[in-house]
């Protein structure tokens, strides 16, 4: 199940490798929400330093939007999705593998995003760790209900307006929790980033869990 | 009585929308009946 | 399962819905394991969602259906893992290569991969194109990749829609050939097509279907040259 | 739901298409009779409290319609676990209906807390308290699973989809709670209220009819947008019945146009295909 897993996270990441629409769309578009939120902000440092966590994580929320949609339009373009079906691999496989390869893609994203905070922001990191366990952590666990909620939607037509209703609310523990360690990691706020990592933990392995006994369900149209 | 427009607005946003509610789902359930045939409704005989 | 002992596909009034529409409307049709059967009849006659009901992407309304011994009421799973597909759509990525692509489905479908090569080959795709993009392929190009995908799948079942479509003679030769082959090796083929005349010559039984029921099973002689008759019956009493 | 609840047995003749059965008219009657008792009780009979002052009487409608928003979801998570189980129509709607009505529920809790609280907090909203912030998000998540089961699809895909999501938002619940708990542990709600003692018997009592009559209600309005959604799919079964008979009825045209009338060619014209 695992070779099956890596099979198709492999071909979701050689796809977007040779597409580069993450690269050249979704990439310019994180900074463009920095250099927003900076605007809207008035400039001013000590603001923009207070709430760069929180920004940092409703920035990496709409990002989460994007690529989940286009990991589900490389299903659908030409029925590949119903291929799937016929195929020998596992839906949990299937699940594995498309949330690894989502993964992949959010942690690059959050490091341009993290290099643009830290420099437009001014922001400085006391805790790196803290900050790069907690956004791994988080990862997961966006990762694993993104692709979730990215297949549920699938076939009906609507999923550009339905994905962020279903999902946002969904992840908002993720944001709670995940803007708590960066808010302890860039010590801007009094908060046990640490204990705060445990629930973003829990939070990914309910979402994975909930992944691979969902997604035989969720995958079969009719 | 002290905060008595609190007190109405609450109670009569309350009550209000669950009747407004209860109203139009009954009045949804009697158009959609219309359109079933009298056999099909099938709770009416077994509840009553 | 032994094939044996079981149709290869066993329909009985089965009602199959697109969306709310009952594209099926009650088809029976029971096909032995070896047969070569063209399905034809009008456009939106239920063809199409004949194939994709066999091969075990729809629900079954109602009736009763066996694919490969499997129930599809309950089982359709097993059918799909055993049955290959050409659909309307090709499932190809546009971005991968075409050996990239076969590559994929026949590690997904665990086949072994050193057959994509000469499976490529078999359907007249040169090396050459093995490694562009799909994208840059012509409509012909991409089905003739698809088929790829399924032969190295090697079913016990192909559902081919339309297979002849975008395809050019010398790949509709190739076609003709791959079902010879199939049935040669005891797979069952189930063709839809409303081009009787290209298709006849390869299929031993035509159906028609229209309104989504069945309207007419002539067997062998009536769309089939007589040369090629007693070949077939040799071959299926095999 | 009053011209439910007036409707007695012997006026529902062929021609009335009411969905009314003696047990929710039995209800309905209820529910009329005891609004206004508990309107007394409510306004009447009880005192103000010390520190909330007459606010306090907002606790009524507010305590019981947040209990029952939980009841309700909890009913849509048992509906769609037992759907996925049984896969039984009866269950999925059981969890649509729960789900609409918890929705209405979750909004007046929300409301009627807030209305409550600027008196009392002299905020309407607060950020730093778990309850509010959980229901916010719990009302969230059940207006997509609403807005999910309100797209066109093919009834089973979508009870099957439906099912899942009403799940996940129910394992939601304790997960956002358990966050805003943490995120902010100076909450404002009166925790202890009902377990410090300090209660009149009265006040507790006022409490527990609030909860039979929105309860009584609750259930009226469950069971009647259940008949609703059962209403709504036999409709569609009966279209299909209908649409399978014209289906059929081409077979018997279409026998020559089929042999005769086949286009060469093209396989994208085949409205057939899947879509």
């Amino acid at each position: 199940m695992l070779a099956d897993a890596w099979l198709v996270a492999a071909k979701d990441l050689k796809v977007e490798w040779r597409a580069r629409i993450i690269i050249n769309q979704v990439a310019p578009f994180t900074l463009l929400i920095v250099v927003l939120f900076g605007l809207a902000l008035d400039a001013d440092p000590e603001t923009l330093r207070n709430t760069a966590p929180g920004l940092f994580w409703v920035a990496v929320l709409l990002i989460t939007l994007l690529a989940v949609q286009r990991g589900a339009a490389i299903e659908t373009s030409d029925g590949a999705q119903e291929r799937i079906l016929l195929s020998d691999l596992d839906p949990a496989a299937v699940f594995l593998g498309k949330a690894l390869a989502l993964l992949v893609q959010l942690l690059a994203l959050e490091v341009l995003l993290g290099v643009a905070i830290v420099v437009l922001f001014d922001v400085s990191v006391g805790d790196p760790l803290l900050m790069v366990v907690s956004a791994l952590a988080a990862s997961v666990g966006i990762a694993a209900a993104g692709t979730i909620y990215g297949v549920l939607a699938v076939g009906l037509g609507v999923r550009e307006t339905l994905l962020p209703i279903l999902l946002l609310p969904v992840l908002a523990p993720v944001l709670i929790s995940a803007t708590r360690t960066f808010g302890d990691a860039f010590d801007r706020v009094d908060a046990d980033g640490w204990a705060w990592l445990g629930m973003l933990a829990m939070f990914g392995v309910i979402y994975m869990v909930s992944g691979l006994l969902a997604y035989g369900v969720l995958l079969e149209e009719t | 009585m002290t905060h008595l427009g609190y007190l109405i607005a609450g109670w009569s946003i309350g009550l209000g929308t669950l009747a407004v509610y209860g109203w139009s789902v009954a009045r949804r359930a009697k158009a959609a009946a219309r359109h079933v045939p009298a056999d099909r409704r099938r709770w009416m005989s077994a509840n009553d | 399962m032994n094939p044996a002992n079981h149709p290869a596909i066993q329909l009985v009034d089965a009602v199959s819905l697109l969306g709310r529409f009952p594209a099926l409307a009650g088809l029976s049709l029971t096909v032995q394991p070896g047969e070569v059967v063209l399905i034809q009849g009008p456009n939106g006659a239920g063809k199409t969602t004949a194939l994709r009901l066999c091969a075990g992407l729809l629900r079954l309304e109602s009736g009763h259906g066996l694919v490969l011994g499997h129930n599809l009421a309950n089982d359709r799973r097993s059918v799909r893992r055993r049955v290959g597909l050409l659909g309307h759509a090709t499932g190809l990525y546009e971005d991968l290569t075409v050996a990239e692509n076969v590559e994929f489905w026949a590690k997904a479908s665990h086949a072994d991969v050193k057959t994509v090569p000469s499976a490529l080959s078999h359907l007249g795709l040169p090396a050459r194109l093995h490694d562009l993009q799909v994208r840059r392929l012509s409509a012909g190009q991409r089905r003739r990749t698809a088929l790829a995908t399924l032969l190295v799948r090697r079913p016990e079942l192909w559902l081919l829609d339309e297979p002849h479509a975008a395809l050019d003679q010398e790949g509709r030769d190739i076609v003709d050939q791959l079902v010879a082959d199939a049935a040669d090796a005891g797979a069952t083929v189930l063709l839809a097509s409303h081009e009787l005349e290209r298709v006849a010559g390869i299929s031993r039984r035509v159906v028609t279907i229209a309104g989504g029921r069945l309207v007419g099973d002539t067997g062998a002689d009536t769309a089939k040259p007589t040369g090629q008759r007693d070949q077939d019956q040799a071959r299926n009493a095999r | 739901m009053s011209s439910v609840g007036a409707a007695s047995p012997q006026t529902a003749q062929a021609a009335d298409y009411s969905v009314s059965s003696r047990g929710t008219r039995l209800l309905g009657v209820f529910i009329l009779v005891s609004v206004p008792v508990l309107l007394l009780f409510a306004f009447v009979f009880t005192e103000a409290d010390d520190t909330m002052e007459d606010a306090v009487r907002l606790l009524y409608i507010h305590v019981p319609v947040a209990v029952l928003t939980y009841v309700a979801f909890s009913l849509t998570a048992v509906g769609s676990v037992a759907y996925l189980w049984k896969r039984s129509r009866w269950w999925d709607t059981v969890a649509h209906a729960a789900a609409e009505v918890g929705v209405v529920f979750c909004g007046l809790t929300l409301v009627t807390g807030s209305i409550w609280g600027r008196p009392t907090w002299n905020t309407w909203w607060e950020w730093g308290d778990v309850r509010l912030v959980t229901t916010l998000v719990l009302f969230l998540v059940f207006v997509g699973y609403l807005a999910f089961r309100s797209v066109p699809a093919e009834p089973e895909t979508r009870a099957k989809r439906a099912a899942v999501i009403g799940i996940i938002g129910a394992i939601n619940i304790p997960i956002v709670n358990r966050s805003v708990e943490w995120w902010e542990n100076n909450t404002l709600h009166q925790q202890s209220s009902l377990t410090d003692g300090q209660l009149e018997d009265l006040t507790l009592f006022t409490w527990f009819l609030g909860t039979v009559v929105l309860g009584a209600i609750f259930v009226w309005l469950l069971i009647t947008r259940f008949r609703l959604a059962w209403l709504e799919e036999e409709i569609d079964r009966h279209g299909l019945v209908t649409a399978l008979e014209e289906r059929r009825a081409e077979s018997h045209v279409g026998v020559e146009a089929a042999v005769g009338g086949s286009v060469v060619g093209g396989f994208q014209d085949n409205p057939g295909g899947p879509q």
